[in-house]
């Protein structure tokens, strides 16, 4: 589709007091709590701005509880008996796969904010995701490896969809040699023994793709065991916890961050953040923000129904840019993504400045 | 309302697993805490043998059985011994390792990436591709669960399971093997999980190891224990009643700021309530009258 | 070799959070003879009070807040007893096993709505740890060594020398006997109770100093410190804290040789075979392995 | 009647009691004196351990009263009972088996001053002399007899005002049988009130000063030992007709 | 029937039996006894598999069962009761009764699941002769009510008529009288000697109440010390000077 410029929601005026229904799912209860909790603040704060002049969307949030099952009652619930025309998808890109045949079924847009599975391509129309997919981030790692000219490499990754993706797609791309690949598991507080593991093998530079619960305690943990290395992290863990946990250890890691952190979009959505919830915007928080933006724009376009949210999304999508970034859909309905390179600084994340 | 019948498809799956799961530690008294595995078991023998080889899905669905009972059976042979909670420790570590396999034997389940793709359930070339035809089909093999298990209960066999229970030790002075009678209740018990693990892929069609996870065999625990340990119907029932009770909570319009933790609070209140008003469960063990 | 002494002590660091945790559990099971699946998640409110009490708004001195928060994690626990398992006394030991597990549902969800779900961390200063010969420890971690071991010798002392300690072996023995002698069986078992979620609160404010707080990581505690009472053999605590040592440290040896995701796999394998040697666990008894099968 | 026309130590007032919903006892009455032994007896089921498991507060007690040195114990719980000097000897599940043979008896001496412990061990492993050998002993793994001794000794240690004991010559050899009987009476005319439960009928009635027979939650006769001993339609349902 | 072979069997450094010998004749009623922990629970324990003799042989109708798993020996035709009652608290009386008999078709799980015929005609006559038992216990009211419901002596009572469910050739009684009812002691002892009489049966008792045991008794081994010290009718056992010492007092 031809890239139209879309004006900036707020300007639109509320169709004649139409409030739409719009659905939700993520994990809000559970071992990933952190994270649906988090993106459930991203779309709250749209929705503030959203509404600013009365009510136009409302959204129903509802726990997938991180199982495809109960993902399924919720997704129901909200069609069936809510009869949203979208719902803002799961966080987990398993949940969302196996939600997307019944979305396609029942012509529903399920939009997720950070599913990442290459697999969502073969998804369909009705599916959409606000990030690029896995095999994205591993290329920009090598790019960071050739920079810092690092010829021989560890990579530490977690072991879920997520953590294989990325690094498969980084060996896929990476020239030089890579002293060892350590998987650890999801849920696990000590990783003591990986971390040993792979300081036996003296690597200068690892490569970690995890999420924050887990790679904050890694970090922590490695530093103890007097493990001195570059880290370069993946884009979950551009994030404050990392940085609360591992202290001091934490100066000088490298790490993605997908959109960018210098935009003017950025910085008005970190101090709306900020003045809503009283703390720095939380983790994926911009991103889920970025969906129920580009949904309010498609349904003032097109109106509350799915086909219009469908053809809206793909429309309004080429020229939005918001905090996380542009969010231009490709043909698979994914979003093309465009790393940050960032390093933790006196004790923040800032922007790295490449010499 | 497609999800009404969504309910009700999970509940006559969930309702075999705790018929299962009741023949096993209701009636047979092995506490068994891997109850997901063999539910596991099934769904990826049939969603694997069907997806990835043509199985026809029914001729699958049976594989997935016999598989879980086989299982049951190797497993069975040196931890029957075992007695109380160390069988369930034993059980539950089983549950563990077998999830561990389903999450990195990628080759093969596509490890955390799960399964899509998974074909319909057809009958005799028949379909059964919409939710209600499916539901008639799980309902019918539910049917045939209980009624099973219900036989089992009635009969001098599921007697002796009961006596097993009681005291194990006292029903070997009365001449009972009870090392095979524990084994056959556990058998019969996997393959009825595995009944329901391979339901539950043909009907989602989809699975990945995140389905199979500890917390549903406590869910199944739960249902069976409310209601009612030994009595099959009131495991069906209390399955019913906490599905509506934890999905009906969606519909209580609970203020979204806190509502999904909010909704697991007020359930885990709830199930304390009712656990001390009816300790022995909705519907108590029924003592068998002989006439 | 030097990496097997780390991993030696990695292993202790791990087993002393786990055995700590077991201990309450097993005094749990050996008076009242059921799984108390709550245990963990008590843990976790005790890591959640002491962060309150430390960092988020009093900001007490770490100790304090420590030592404050057993004290009203004793007090919790005490409180879970009386609400939640004492109507259940005389009833079917596993309808208590369904109401532990309620009530961990309850308190996860509270902790969530509460102080939110996202990770907390205490933010202590990190430091590479103290060379002691060829390996490496911070100070926390031999804090919660020695906690570890402080607690159960005192443990040990009042269950030899006090006349509680006795009290406690007679209720868990039988309890209306004990009555019948003139035991309060119900202060005792809130006795138990009390010191068992002190250890909890214990146990589970060290892992979170160590890592880092989240209000599902009860169930990892429940689980582990399950599998230390069984291996060591359920109703003996001693049994329970070696079973939470032999877990840590068999765990983080494994893993050296196996690939960690098969890292509960090998804690369960190890479990599984001990098992089939001793049917009762190290310390346990088989003719009080029964007592569950109502 | 007795001898002991004294004071009355316990008494029993329209007890009804039982468990649950089940209800076992339908109104019985009793007085025990200081200083007596009172034995009670019956069928089987005919209520007996129930009725001293009531007096200790084990039972779920629906109406009546239990009064206790003018004290109304109705309704309290059992340590309670116990503390203001009533031991019980239960007739099953009457010793701490995971406890040794000694650490039993400290528990029966729980409500006892430290100092008076080890004086009346000395007296108690006088009388039982094989709990003496086997005092470090599981008391899981006694035999029958062995557990049935460890169970009045734990009774006995505490020195209490009341003795409830539940059919104390029950798996005793002959030996033993007489030595307990023996003790009993010794036990009485040292100052301790006993109410006796007893299946070995003829032995019981004859060293008790007063009896009651129960039947069905009901106390059908009273009297003294001997009178009931005697009685002919007591002698052929209780006592076992003509045997010896 | 039954051939003891100089067993032993020790609990840590205790020897609770000692080198025991005796040999229970068919047809006979055969008592066991001594004083309070001379042996001989554990000698039925070891008789019926429940536990593992140090040293020594067993045999049961000409075959070697030593180490044998309980419900083989049993299953060769023995029933026993056990001194510290052992009834299945939470099934009822009749399921008590029902679980005796031995060979029932029904346990087979094929044919109790698809309840043949035969399963049903068995149960019904199971049903019969678990009521007439009942009855001579006088227990018929209890039939539906839980056995854990019932006090000590009837539910000893249940035990024994659970044993006599069984039909077998070896009857093994730990204490069947203590705590019974002395009325109803004379019920349970005519009917052992009628199985004696009228069906050749053998009975091993172990009894402290004299008037029993000289009543019913063929043949008396006293133990000691887990050590046989005599044997014989029980008119010259009760006259043996070492046995009034150490079992019978004055
Ligand atoms: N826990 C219980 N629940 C329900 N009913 C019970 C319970 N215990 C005993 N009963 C019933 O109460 C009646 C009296 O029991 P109790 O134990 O008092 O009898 P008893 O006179 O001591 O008999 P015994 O000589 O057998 O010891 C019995 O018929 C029994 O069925
Ligand atoms: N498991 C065990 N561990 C240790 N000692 C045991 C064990 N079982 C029995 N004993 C001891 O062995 C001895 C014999 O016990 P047994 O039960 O055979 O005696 P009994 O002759 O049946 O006595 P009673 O007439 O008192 O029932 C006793 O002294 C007892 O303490
Ligand atoms: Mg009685
Ligand atoms: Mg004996």
């Amino acid at each position: 589709a031809p890239a139209t410029p879309t004006p900036a929601p707020q300007a639109t005026q509320p169709a004649a007091g139409q409030v739409c229904t719009v659905g939700f799912i993520n994990h809000l209860t559970g071992d990933a709590a952190a994270y649906g909790q988090s993106m459930k603040k991203g779309v709250e704060l749209a929705l503030d701005k959203i509404n600013a002049n009365g009510e136009k969307i409302r959204v129903i949030f509802e726990d997938d509880r991180l199982s495809a099952a109960d993902a399924q009652t919720a997704f129901l619930k909200l069609v069936d008996s809510d009869k949203v025309p979208v719902i803002l998808g799961s966080g987990s890109s398993t949940v969302t796969l196996s939600l997307c045949p019944k979305a396609e079924e029942r012509k529903v847009v399920l939009i997720s904010s950070i599913s990442t599975a290459p697999a969502l391509k073969q998804c369909g129309d009705y599916v959409f995701s606000a990030m690029a997919s896995d095999d994205a981030q591993g290329p920009e790692w090598a790019k960071v490896a050739e920079y810092l000219k690092a010829d021989e490499v560890a990579v530490m990754y977690l072991n879920n969809d997520y953590g294989i993706g990325v690094k498969d797609a980084f060996l896929a791309s990476y020239k030089g040699k890579v002293l060892i690949a350590q998987p650890f598991e999801l849920g696990a507080k000590d990783f003591r023994t990986e971390i040993l593991k792979v300081k036996a093998t003296n690597p200068k530079v690892v490569f970690i793709v995890d999420h924050v619960a887990e790679g904050s305690i890694v970090i922590k943990q490695a530093a103890e065991l007097g493990m001195n290395v570059q880290w370069v992290t993946d884009v979950s863990m551009v994030a404050k916890e990392v940085i609360d946990l591992a202290g001091a250890a934490a100066e000088g890691i490298m790490g993605l961050r997908a959109g960018s952190t210098q935009t003017p979009e950025y910085k008005e959505f970190e101090a709306a953040f900020q003045k809503k919830f009283n703390e720095p915007p939380t983790i994926w928080a911009d991103f889920s923000y970025d969906t129920m933006m580009l949904v309010a724009m498609a349904i003032d376009k097109y109106g509350c129904n799915s086909e219009g949210i469908q053809k809206g999304l793909m429309e309004v999508s080429q020229s939005y840019v918001g905090p996380s970034g542009p969010k231009a859909f490709n043909e698979y309905g994914i979003s093309q993504g465009v790393y940050e390179w960032m390093v933790v600084k006196d004790g923040k994340w800032v922007l790295y400045e490449k010499k | 309302m497609e999800i009404a019948v969504h309910l009700l498809v999970l509940i006559t799956i969930y309702g075999i697993l705790a018929i299962s799961l009741n023949l096993m530690v209701g009636m047979a008294g092995l506490f068994n805490l891997g109850l997901a595995a063999f539910y596991g078991i099934g769904a990826y023998t049939s969603a694997i043998l069907s997806r990835n080889f043509g199985v026809p899905v029914g001729l699958s669905l049976l594989a997935g059985v016999a598989l879980a009972a086989l299982i049951g059976f190797i497993i069975g042979l040196p931890t029957v011994k075992l007695v109380g909670d160390y069988l369930a420790v034993v059980t539950m570590g089983l549950g563990e390792i077998t999830r561990a396999v389903f999450k990195n034997w990628v080759p093969v389940t596509r490890g955390p990436m799960g399964l899509p793709g998974i074909p319909h359930m057809s009958l005799f070339g028949f379909k059964l591709d919409t939710a209600p035809f499916f539901l008639a089909f799980s309902f019918l093999m539910i049917a045939v669960s209980f009624i099973l298990v219900e036989r089992i209960r009635l009969s001098p066999f599921g007697r002796v399971l009961r006596g097993v229970r009681e005291d194990e030790m006292g029903a070997q002075a009365l001449g009972k093997n009870t090392y095979w009678y524990k084994m056959t209740a556990l058998v019969v018990g996997s393959g009825l999980a595995g009944l329901a693990g391979g339901l539950f892929a043909h009907y989602m069609n989809f699975i990945d190891p995140s389905s199979f996870v500890m917390w549903l065999t406590f869910f199944i625990f739960l249902a069976i224990m409310m209601g009612g340990l030994g009595n099959n119907l009131g495991a069906v029932v209390a399955t019913g009643v906490l599905m509506v009770l934890r999905e009906g909570l969606r519909f209580a319009g609970l203020p979204p700021a806190v509502a999904a933790p909010l909704q697991q609070l007020i359930f885990g209140i709830l199930l304390i309530i009712m656990t001390i008003f009816a300790p022995r469960g909705l519907i108590p063990e029924q003592k068998p009258r002989y006439d | 070799m030097d990496i097997f002494a780390q991993l030696l002590v990695n292993g202790l660091i791990a087993g002393g959070t786990y055995a700590l945790a077991a201990i309450g559990y097993s005094m749990v099971y050996s008076i009242l003879k059921f799984i108390n699946f709550a245990h963990g998640s008590i843990a976790m409110v005790g890591a959640y009070i002491t962060f309150f009490l430390a960092i988020q708004s009093l900001h007490l001195p770490l100790p304090a807040a420590f030592f404050l928060s057993m004290l009203l994690t004793a007090l919790l626990g005490i409180s879970v007893e009386r609400i939640a398992y004492r109507p259940l006394r005389r009833a079917p030991k596993l309808a208590t096993l369904t109401t532990a597990i309620a009530v961990s549902f309850v308190l996860d969800a509270a902790v969530m709505i509460l102080m939110g779900a996202d990770i907390k961390t205490f933010s202590l200063p990190v430091m590479q740890g103290y060379s002691i010969g060829p390996v490496l420890i911070t100070p926390v971690q031999i804090i919660i060594i020695g906690a570890s071991l402080l607690f159960m010798l005192l443990l040990y002392i009042l269950l030899t020398r006090t006349k509680l300690g006795k009290a406690i072996r007679a209720v868990a023995d039988d309890p209306s006997l004990a009555e019948a002698s003139g035991i309060n069986a119900n202060v005792v078992i809130a006795a138990v109770f009390g010191i068992g979620s002190a250890l909890a609160a214990a146990a589970g404010s060290l892992i979170g100093l160590d890592t880092n707080l989240q209000p599902t990581m009860g169930f990892l505690i429940t689980i582990k410190a399950f599998a230390a009472v069984v291996l060591g053999g359920l109703g003996s605590v001693y049994g329970a804290i070696v079973g939470g040592f032999i877990i840590g440290i068999v765990e983080n040896l494994g893993v050296w040789v196996i690939p960690p995701v098969w890292k509960d796999t090998i804690a369960y394998g190890i479990l599984i075979l001990v098992l089939f040697v001793w049917p009762a666990g190290l310390f346990g008894s088989v003719e009080e392995a029964g007592v569950l099968q109502q | 009647m007795s001898e002991h026309t004294g004071e009355t130590l316990l008494e029993i007032r329209d007890l009804v009691a039982g468990y649950g919903k089940i209800e076992v006892l339908h109104g019985i009455s009793l007085k025990v004196q200081r200083g007596e032994i009172v034995t009670l007896v019956g069928a089987n089921g005919a209520g007996k351990t129930t009725t001293l498991r009531s007096i200790m507060g084990l039972t779920d007690i629906r109406a009546g009263r239990i009064i206790f040195d003018g004290t109304d114990i109705t309704g309290w719980s059992p340590h309670r009972v116990a503390a203001r000097g009533i031991a019980f000897v239960p007739q099953e599940r009457s010793i701490f088996p995971s406890l040794t043979v000694y650490e039993n008896l400290e528990m029966g001496a729980y409500q006892l001053p430290p100092g008076e412990f080890a004086a009346r061990l000395e007296a108690i492993y006088a009388r039982f002399p094989r709990l003496k050998e086997r005092y470090r002993q599981r008391a899981g793994t006694l035999s029958g007899g062995e557990r049935r001794m460890l169970a009045i000794a734990r009774g006995l240690i505490a020195n209490p005002a009341l003795m409830l004991v539940d059919e104390p010559s029950l798996g005793l050899a002959p030996k033993v049988v007489e030595a307990v009987f023996e003790n009993v009476q010794g036990i009485n005319r040292e100052g301790t009130t006993i109410l006796l439960v007893e299946q070995n009928a003829r032995r019981a009635l004859a060293i008790a000063h007063r009896a009651y027979v129960m039947e069905l939650g009901h106390i059908r006769y009273e009297g003294t030992g001997r009178q009931l001993l005697e009685d002919e339609q007591v002698q052929r349902l209780y006592l076992g007709g003509a045997r010896t | 029937m039954l051939r003891i072979e100089n067993l032993s069997k020790d609990f840590g450094g205790l020897r609770a039996v000692d080198h025991c010998s005796f040999e229970v004749p068919a047809g006979t009623i055969f008592g066991l006894i001594g004083p309070n922990g001379s042996g001989k629970s554990t000698i039925f324990n070891l008789v019926t598999g429940f536990l593992l003799p140090t040293e020594g042989e067993i045999y049961f109708k000409g075959e070697r069962i030593t180490g044998w798993p309980p419900y083989a020996v049993v299953r060769k035709g023995i029933a026993r009761t056990f001194q510290l009652v052992r009834v299945f608290r939470n099934m009822t009386v009749m399921e008590n009764m029902l679980l005796g008999p031995k060979h029932q078709v029904g346990e087979n799980f094929i044919a109790g699941v698809l309840n043949l015929p035969a399963v049903r005609r068995q149960e019904r006559e199971n049903v019969k002769k678990a009521r007439e038992l009942l009855a001579m216990m006088g227990l018929e009211r209890f039939e539906n009510e839980y056995a854990g419901n019932l006090s000590y002596a009837e539910q000893k009572l249940v035990e024994i008529a659970r044993a006599l469910m069984t039909d077998p050739d070896f009857l093994m009684l730990d204490e069947p009288a203590s705590g019974i009812n002395p009325t109803l002691v004379d019920n349970i002892l005519q009917h052992i000697r009628r199985l004696r009489d009228e069906q050749g049966k053998t009975i091993l008792l172990v009894e402290h109440d004299m008037n029993v045991v000289m009543n019913l008794c063929d043949w008396i081994v006293v133990l000691n010390y887990g050590q046989k010290i005599c044997e014989g009718t029980p008119e010259t056992v009760s006259c043996d000077p070492r046995v009034i010492d150490a079992y019978l007092g004055v």
